[in-house]
């Protein structure tokens, strides 16, 4: 499905997903309502210097470079309650499982890279075991994409991972910034549900549209980018340079903060803790929280040992893990080139430089 | 929601036994379900243990499978949910999930020798290998066992040990000589070369601290063996189990699903992260 | 103004004569703006060193993962390490040297004076250079001159430098062993404490409002805690679960930790660690602004300890890392400290 | 490891817990405690069965720790403890929780109180669980005791304790000994010549082989606690050598300097070289270098060229002494409250109005007027002497608020020996009224109003001025309402005793407490009167409160018999709850160093290190300590951290 | 703010140090002056010995009100403990007004071990004050589901 919405009617959109088309009290009782699946619609806004998902409030702007954190926290929530326990001295404990609340979201404004999170994310969660907590708030989340005119950030490299700024990968609906319209197109059967719910207020694309879109698409993978100048070699390079000295001198100033992860669309890793709220009787909550490969502590062994001692070896593991492992059990780069991890690393680690130097490094 | 992966079956604490005490004690631990029954496993395969409000633990499943009732489990008391474990009383009730891990391709080795070299807590994953396979004595050859500990206090399970003594060859060893211990001193790679057990047609396995197997491993193949001959198994941080939350990732491989048995034919291929 | 080839020619000299093992300075990084610290060893790579308004980091911080590496390592330092350190850097690392971090015989400040002026605000830069990536940066006079492939874009400084230094009291590196530039105290761009006094003109339910917003947004990455060179406990207090464990932390230790707080990041917690931190700053920050600086969700964290650092100098007429051998404002008292909040 | 197995004893305490806190309640709540292994209660858990059952069911159920849920710690805190060795077990792994007086005493409402008293009860329950088994620390005693200040009380102390066969330091801050006394003229209540009481005593001292006397000498600091001081003693120079001065005076009639002479409270002027009293122990001249011209031949040098027995040495220096010693006496008395204080009476700026020590200068037969009373302004003899009491005792409001106790005594005495110089004179006592509590006292003062016909007055003066050759006294009889006006000659203030400038500074170098007026803390006010907060270090005199020789001299002997009793100990046990420091957090800040305020901790290779000797375990390091790094054992954040916990649970 | 409630009973932590102003509330006990039961006293050797750390995590733990009490200046068993501690506790005081904490949440005072009535008179209006400004949920930890 392919369609044109007028700039001015993205709140309508937004406002025929978010509210029950009959409404109560208009030919639909409450409890209709409240069965019914609607949608609660998240937009990018500015709030203190930076943009963040936000609930649509009537003022969505589709302006955004690209949100500070990326979409995974929509399936992936930073803090994840499993279960509840109770016990009473002497007696066993009572475990009350706790479940994602059955909603439906939909993420506007995702940005070509983080919707080819989306499916890198999915396999991590599904392969091998399901993942539950995941998939059942996966399942109800629809990726509202928009594409790039131009990349939103100077570190951009989407191009480099076998992305495109114009990528529909992961997305249930493109949509694509004409001037003062929209080209919206449906990718997934939800995402042609979804373009329904918006009826009138989008209109068939013209012919002109059409060549618009093509020449916006073509003129935004044109914009040069930062690159990676062997991307497929990647794997077989890290492989090789696994105990290069160059991953300790490029990883010499990272402070170990974990923002390039906390920030990726695609780094899943996480903690499971116990949260207790009482001691006796004693309850409490087992949470899961992101966690991730650049803490010091993510692999020290009680003992002490810890196997990737170093900020180089822990560099080592993001970098290998984007372009090599996952790559070996996937066939694909974990990372998509948003750019974010260079973006917002203080102290300037870039993976683009790194990934360079290693490939062009012969050791 | 069904299959919770995370969700532990509860676990009533039968048995507890005080293997090994001091700074790096050891307790092993019987379970048995509460409701229905537990899982069953395979020779190797490990099972995440909680206490509620605690946390989870990884820990190697050290009975055998053949064995349905209860599941045995060895701990040494290292941080924080381990000393909790060591609080327990019998009776108490623990949470448990699992199986987890691939295991020791143990009907692969029928009609061969098998050599057990483990030290310190390193016994406890290759117990259930030892007991099946003394359970199904005729099913093997030789089963010989190296095992040895700090001082004669850290050997654990040593009632079980001299037991073995009429299935199998026992050689036990403590890493500095003391008053009354007539046995090898000395650590356990030396005690393997000192034995030197023949490689014909045998399969070593190894368990214990990383500095010995590194030993272990270049002593069995100065003897002779060959990689594809040697076992180990690799004990990364775990917090999942389910290959989800990344921290015993090994190059490829998440360690909890396709570890923790290696041989040392598939180990060295791996980047050295254990 | 300081001509950076006298930076490269002593960073040079010092190495090749052995007199420093290593020299910790800026160089030009890849991801555009930043200049990103640089770990000289090599005399041959001491012109790869720079100085410009981009020079953000506080490289004490290194002086710190150094000495945890040589203990990790139990190695012995041979010679000195040289930085480059900016006013409140060289504070920085008096307040190390007070609190015997290393000796001062370890250290060889290369002090750099901000002449009056000091380093940008990335945050505030990048909406003036609409999206362009500047390739260079540079001081001149009372502007900031930015190159970006749009060509060169001359902006005030005060218009685009970080709050701190518009503020600073000191930007000149009193403690050193070498400083670069001149000593223009005195040239602050606006009054010390301006941005706290205009969110403290507030009132108590808006500051709220504001500080409950700024908790929820912090995902407890830590970068705040992992760029500041006073932050350098090995196990933080607060921390009952990330970074918990040296290798000689015993099970019982581990054990009995205290759980001040969980790693879920909620508000409650959140505040909870960032006020610690702040209180443990409290007298020793010196508002290099590095934790501000890094935190990828804009909390303002440098407020909480500029709130401290003011009440420090307004209450107890303390000044941090003003002396090596002064007094710790939470270990020292005077009798003329205040006590009317006492009831 | 295992759990602990803890016993919660309830006490009901009769009524006095029961009736507002359901304590059956307690017991349960307690027993879902996860380390509780045994409850039990009791209506009196501190009689005989009561204990009895504690010790038994530590036994019985082998508990390792212990929690009494009963009245203050400070009650029978030790009785629980001794009953918990008595069982087998450490004495530290029981503690008590305090529902009486912080619980069942002041909350009526049962539900509430109940609730609080889980609370508290709780929060000791997770406390205990964190409790280590610890035990007194031993350490050995320096048999040595130093005396600070060498008034009445000091020399009392010093003799007593030296006649016990104990080595004695007196350090005295002035050139003699004596205090306060030595000014006095005679004493009440039985007018015996203060000196003659006195000076055999400061002989006896200064003969004394168990005694060394150190005048003119100061302590700068104090290390070390009970058994085992440290102190540094500044000696001044006197320029003047003991042992070689004649006391001939030769000296004093070349100094061409003169100065107030303090001990005749500035009534008369001495020189820069002087003796401050004829019979001062030791028997020697002082040069006073702040009056002195310059120690220069060039300069002066007079006193030098006429000493013929060369005792003069301008080249004397100050030295400094460290002395060990195992226990410390204070007595360094008090000084009067400061005319100038007394706007109402004239701020110290009207003629003739002295304070009380002046007076007895004037009528000390050895004072600057030989003992008659002549008036400082003219010389002549007052006929019209208005003495004043409670002159700035008793008034919270601007000036002291206790009573000085001193003072009407004194005064009366003041009247009588007026009387007996002057026996045509009028004395006038303004009172608020007479305490005369003490052996004789109230007859004494009986004498003074009926037998010398001294005119009592009851009421306050509210205003003096000086007209005239008069001093105007205006006051009230509140006996009568009327208004009174006196045309006084002289008036005698009855000021209030404060603690000395000594007493002061030296509270500060020994680190002791003073109390809200400014003397010395007793640790006890009723217990332990003589004993300051400080473990070892005891007062004596008029340092602690104003009072009289006799109660000075009761203290001093007290002072001295708990100085004795102290170190005829061989070792000395301390509590073992002090600072322990976890070396692997640490980081050798030494910010706990900066904050402990008894220099029990310092920095080795980079650590902390903590002298348990020193330590008394207030645990300002660990709340200094960033990292969490110092904590006081069985104190510690960990525990703390779960009973705020507990608290609100 | 929240809204006062009438039945709110606040939860407050009260720390007090073992020489007077535990002290001093034994002799409220002793002389049986009624005080609300709000507090609940945990007893440390020193105010000096309190670590604003404790302040925050009663909070964070749901207290709706901190007490810390202890000797007057100049009356520290320990000299000076009490000293550090107004000077720990004026910063800890500054910084959670700073960032909008009601004031009245947090008290300290000095109650000395013959001022009973006093340490009555602190907790009773210090109890009032909190109860006016309703439960403390600022700091407090949620148990979310
Ligand atoms: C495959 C496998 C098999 C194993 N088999 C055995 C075995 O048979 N026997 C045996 O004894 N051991 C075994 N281990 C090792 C065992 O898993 C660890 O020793 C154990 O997990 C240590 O847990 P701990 O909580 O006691 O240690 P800690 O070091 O205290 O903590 C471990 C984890 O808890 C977290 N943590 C620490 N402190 C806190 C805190 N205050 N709050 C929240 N979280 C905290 C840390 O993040 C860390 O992840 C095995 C490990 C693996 C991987
Ligand atoms: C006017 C008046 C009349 C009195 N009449 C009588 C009376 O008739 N009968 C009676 O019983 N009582 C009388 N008293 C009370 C009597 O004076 C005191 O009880 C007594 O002097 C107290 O003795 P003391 O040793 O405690 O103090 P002090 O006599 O004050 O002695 C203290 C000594 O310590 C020294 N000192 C101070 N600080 C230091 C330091 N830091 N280091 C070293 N040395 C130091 C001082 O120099 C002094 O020698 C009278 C008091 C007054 C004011
Ligand atoms: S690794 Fe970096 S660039 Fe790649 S997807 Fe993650 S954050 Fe984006
Ligand atoms: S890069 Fe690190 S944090 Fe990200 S998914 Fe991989 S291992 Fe986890
Ligand atoms: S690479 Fe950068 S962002 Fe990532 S952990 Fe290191 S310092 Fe932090
Ligand atoms: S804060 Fe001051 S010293 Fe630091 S960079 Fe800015 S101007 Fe320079
Ligand atoms: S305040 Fe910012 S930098 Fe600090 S932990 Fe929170 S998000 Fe990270
Ligand atoms: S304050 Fe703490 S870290 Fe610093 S020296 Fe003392 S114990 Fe060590």
């Amino acid at each position: 499905m392919e369609k044109i919405l007028d700039k001015k009617q993205i709140d309508g959109w937004v406002a025929a997903l978010t509210e029950h088309p009959q409404g109560v009290g208009r030919g639909c009782n409450a409890a209709e309502a409240a069965t019914t699946t609607l949608w609660e619609v998240h937009t990018p806004a500015l709030d203190e210097g930076i943009w963040t998902y936000q609930p649509a409030n009537g003022t969505a702007r589709l302006d955004h470079p690209n949100t500070k954190q990326s979409p995974k926290e929509f399936a992936f929530p930073q803090r994840e309650i499993f279960f509840s326990f109770e016990q009473i001295k002497g007696e066993a404990p009572r475990l009350t499982q706790i479940v994602p609340k059955e909603q439906r979201h939909a993420v506007f404004g995702v940005r070509p890279c983080d919707g080819r999170g989306v499916p890198r994310m999915d396999k991590v969660f599904t392969d091998h075991i399901e993942d539950k907590y995941y998939t059942s708030r996966r399942k109800n989340i629809a990726y509202v994409g928009l594409a790039c005119n131009k990349p939103p950030s100077p570190n951009c490299f989407c191009l480099s991972v076998g992305g495109s700024p114009v990528s529909s990968d992961g997305l249930d609906v493109q949509m694509t910034d004409l001037g003062d319209r929209y080209f919206v197109k449906a990718i997934t059967e939800t995402g042609k549900a979804m373009m329904a719910a918006g009826g009138k207020l989008f209109a068939d694309p013209s012919a002109a549209d059409q060549k618009l879109l093509k020449k916006t698409h073509d003129d935004a993978v044109a914009y040069p980018q930062r690159k990676i100048n062997d991307p497929d070699g990647a794997p077989a390079k890290l492989r090789a340079n696994f105990d290069s000295p160059l991953w300790q001198e490029m990883a010499q100033a990272c402070i170990g903060c974990g923002i390039c992860t906390f920030l990726c669309p695609t780094c899943h890793c996480f903690d499971i803790n116990d949260e207790v709220h009482n001691k006796a009787p004693l309850s409490g909550q087992r949470v899961r929280t992101w966690d991730n490969c650049q803490f010091p502590d993510f692999t020290m062994h009680s003992s002490g040992h810890n196997p990737r001692e170093g900020t180089g070896a822990r560099l080592r593991q993001r970098v290998n893990h984007k372009f090599q492992y996952f790559h070996e059990n996937f066939g694909m780069h974990q990372c998509t080139g948003c750019g974010r991890c260079v973006s917002e690393c203080p102290v300037g680690i870039d993976i683009v430089t790194v990934v360079n130097k290693v490939t062009e490094h012969v050791g | 929601m069904s299959d919770n992966i995370y969700l532990p079956q509860l676990a009533r604490v039968a048995y507890i036994k005080e293997e090994v005490v001091g700074e790096r004690s050891i307790k092993t631990f019987r379970v048995e379900a509460v409701d229905g029954k537990l899982f069953d496993h395979e020779c190797g395969q490990c099972a995440m243990l909680s206490i509620f409000g605690r946390g989870e633990s990884m820990i190697s499943i050290a009975s055998s499978p053949l064995i349905k009732e209860y599941k045995q489990f060895s701990i040494m008391r290292v941080g924080k949910v381990s000393s909790a474990f060591h609080e327990l009383e019998v009776g108490d009730v623990i949470g448990i999930r699992g199986p987890y891990g691939n295991n020791f391709p143990v009907d692969d080795w029928r009609g061969k020798n098998l050599v057990f070299i483990g030290g310190g807590c390193g016994l406890a994953p290759i117990w259930p290998v030892i007991t099946t396979a003394v359970a199904q004595r005729n099913d093997f050859k030789n089963i010989t066992v190296f095992y040895g500990g700090r001082s004669p206090r850290d050997i654990m399970y040593r009632t079980e040990l001299e037991k073995l003594r009429g299935s199998a060859d026992v050689h036990l060893s403590v890493d500095k000589a003391e008053e009354g211990w007539d046995a090898f001193c000395g650590f356990v790679p030396a005690n393997v070369m000192d034995k030197a057990p023949n490689p014909g047609n045998a399969i070593a396995i190894t368990c214990g601290p990383p500095i010995m197997i590194k030993f272990v491993i270049q002593n069995l193949r100065e003897i002779g063996f060959k990689d594809e001959q040697i076992y180990t198994t690799i004990e990364n941080k775990m917090k999942c189990g389910l290959g989800k939350c990344g921290r015993c990732n090994v190059g490829k491989d998440y360690v909890c699903v396709k570890g923790p048995v290696y041989s040392w034919a598939e180990l060295k291929d791996l980047p050295a992260e254990y | 103004m300081i001509n950076i080839q006298d930076i490269r020619d002593t960073a040079r000299d010092m190495l090749a004569k052995g007199e420093a093992r290593m020299v910790i300075g800026y160089r030009r990084g890849t991801r555009g703006m930043l200049a990103e610290p640089a770990f000289i060893t090599d005399p041959a790579q001491a012109d790869d060193l720079v100085w410009d308004p981009t020079c953000f980091n506080n490289l004490s911080l290194y002086l710190v993962h150094d000495k945890k590496f040589l203990a990790h390592m139990r190695e012995n330092p041979k010679g000195p390490v040289a930085v480059v350190a900016k006013g409140c850097d060289a504070r920085s690392i008096v307040v190390l040297l007070q609190e015997h971090y290393f000796k001062r015989e370890d250290v060889y400040i290369l002090g750099v004076s901000c002449e009056g002026a000091g380093v940008v605000d990335e945050r505030k830069l990048a909406p003036l250079l609409n999206g362009e990536r500047p390739s260079a940066a540079a001081f001149d006079g009372d502007d900031f001159v930015f190159t970006t492939a749009a060509g060169e874009k001359r902006l005030a400084a005060r218009e685009v430098m970080a709050d701190r230094c518009l503020e600073c009291r000191a930007p000149y590196p009193k403690e050193h062993n070498l400083v670069f530039g001149e000593d223009k105290t005195g040239r602050q761009l606006e009054a010390p404490f301006a941005a706290l006094e205009r969110f403290e003109a507030q009132d108590a339910g808006q500051r709220w409002d504001a500080w409950s917003q700024h908790f929820d947004r912090c995902m407890r990455c830590f970068a705040c805690r992992s760029v500041c060179p006073m932050c350098y406990c090995d196990e933080c207090v607060v921390d009952s679960i990330t970074f918990p464990v040296t290798a000689g932390t015993t099970a019982e230790e581990k054990a009995t930790r205290i759980k001040w707080i969980e790693r879920s990041a909620t508000r409650s917690e959140n505040i909870t660690y960032l006020m610690t931190r702040a209180m443990h700053l409290a007298g020793r920050c010196t508002d290099c602004g590095e934790c501000e600086r890094a935190c990828p969700v804009n909390v303002p964290i440098r407020m909480l300890n500029n709130k401290m650092e003011r009440e420090a100098r307004e209450k107890f007429g303390f000044e941090p890392g003003a002396s090596i051998g002064g007094p710790s404002l939470v270990a020292t008292f005077l009798d003329s400290d205040p006590g009317q909040f006492i009831r | 490891m295992s759990k602990k197995r803890t016993g919660v004893f309830v006490c009901h305490c009769g009524t006095n817990i029961a009736a507002t806190v359901d304590v059956a309640r307690v017991a349960k709540e307690m027993a879902d405690e996860n380390t509780v292994a045994f409850t039990q209660e009791y209506v009196y858990m501190c009689s005989e069965p009561g204990q009895e059952s504690v010790v038994q069911a530590i036994k019985d159920n082998k508990l390792d720790s212990v929690v009494v849920t009963c009245c203050s710690p400070n009650l029978h805190e030790k009785t629980f403890r001794d009953n918990a060795k008595r069982a087998g077990i450490n004495n530290f792994t029981c503690e008590i929780a305090n529902i009486r007086e912080q619980c069942s005493w002041v909350h009526a409402d049962k539900a509430k109180g109940t609730e609080k008293a889980i609370k508290i009860s709780r929060s000791i329950v997770r406390r205990v669980n964190r409790n280590n088994p610890l035990e007194a620390i031993a350490v050995p005693v320096t048999k040595r005791a130093m005396v600070i200040g060498g008034g009445i009380a000091g020399i009392q102390a010093a003799l007593d304790i030296a006649n016990a066969g104990i080595e004695v330091i007196l350090v005295e801050k002035q050139a003699t000994i004596g205090g306060r006394m030595l000014q006095l003229s005679e004493t009440f209540p039985t007018l015996d010549c203060s000196q003659c009481v006195l000076s055999p005593k400061m002989v006896e001292v200064n003969r004394h082989p168990n005694i060394r006397l150190m005048t003119y000498s100061e302590v700068q600091e104090v290390g070390g606690s009970v058994g085992n001081f440290r102190v540094k003693v500044l000696k001044k120079p006197t320029f003047v050598d003991p042992d070689k001065c004649k006391i001939c005076d030769h000296c004093t009639a070349v100094c061409p300097q003169v100065v107030p002479n303090e001990y005749e409270l500035n009534l008369n002027a001495r020189r820069a070289i002087y003796i401050p009293y004829a019979q001062a122990i030791p028997a020697s001249f002082t040069l006073d270098i702040d009056a002195c011209l310059g120690l220069n031949p060039v300069v002066c040098g007079k006193c030098k060229d006429v000493c013929e027995a060369g005792a003069i040495d301008y080249d004397m220096q100050p030295q400094t002494v460290t002395e060990d010693v195992g226990a410390i006496v204070v007595a360094t008395g008090f000084d009067l409250y400061g005319q100038e204080n007394m706007y109402e009476m004239g701020g110290g700026k009207v003629e003739d109005v002295l304070d009380g020590l002046q007076f007895e200068r004037l009528i000390s037969a050895s004072g600057a007027t030989h003992g008659h009373i002549l008036r400082p302004s003219d010389h002549k003899e007052p006929k019209d002497v208005v003495f004043i009491q409670c002159v700035g005792s008793r008034d919270p409001a601007k000036h002291c608020a206790y009573c000085s106790k001193i003072c009407c005594m004194y005064t009366a005495k003041h009247a009588r020996l007026y009387k007996k110089h002057v026996p045509d004179g009028r004395a006038y006592v303004f009172y608020i009224d007479i305490r005369s509590g003490g052996k004789g006292y109230e007859e004494f003062v009986q004498r003074t109003m009926e037998d010398d016909d001294t005119l009592y007055l009851r009421g306050r003066v509210s205003k003096l001025y000086r007209k005239g050759e008069k001093i105007k006294v205006m006051g009230t009889d509140t006996l009568t309402g009327q208004n009174v006006e006196i045309d006084a000659d002289m008036v005698v203030l009855a000021l209030a005793m404060v603690p000395s400038q000594g007493t002061v500074d030296i509270a500060k170098t020994l680190k002791i407490g003073r109390d809200k007026d400014g003397f010395l803390a007793e640790a006890h006010p009723k217990l332990r009167p003589v004993e300051s907060v400080t473990g070892g270090i005891y007062l004596a005199g008029a340092a602690q409160a104003p009072k009289d020789i006799p109660e000075t001299v009761a203290q001093a002997g007290a002072a001295a018999a708990k100085v004795i009793a102290l170190l005829s100990q061989a070792t000395l046990n301390r509590s073992p709850l002090i600072a322990k420091v976890r070396p692997s957090h640490c980081t050798g800040c030494g910010m706990c160093v900066e904050a402990c305020p008894f220099i029990a901790i310092r920095l080795e290779n980079g650590k902390a290190i903590v002298n348990e000797a020193l330590c008394e375990g207030c645990g300002s390091c660990s709340a200094t300590c960033l990292r969490a790094a110092i904590d006081v054992k069985n104190v510690t954040q960990l525990q703390i951290h779960e009973m705020i916990e507990a608290c609100l649970a | 703010m929240s809204e006062p409630q009438a039945d709110f009973e606040p939860k407050i932590v009260a720390f007090l140090c073992k020489w007077c102003s535990s002290a001093g509330s034994d002799l409220a006990g002793v002389s049986r002056i009624q005080y609300p039961a709000n507090a609940t006293p945990i007893t440390i050797p020193c105010t000096g010995a309190v670590s604003p750390m404790y302040i925050l995590s009663a909070f964070n733990k749901g207290a709706d009100g901190v007490l810390v009490s202890g000797c007057h200046i100049g009356d520290c068993h320990y000299i000076e403990g009490n000293y550090l501690a107004r000077r720990k506790m004026h910063l800890t005081m500054e910084l959670l007004k700073f960032i909008g904490l009601e004031p009245n949440r947090f008290r300290m005072s000095w109650v000395s071990a013959a001022e009973g009535a006093k340490f009555a008179q602190v907790v009773t209006e210090f109890v009032d004050d909190v109860r006016k400004l309703g439960p403390q949920d600022k700091l407090r930890k949620v148990v979310s589901q």
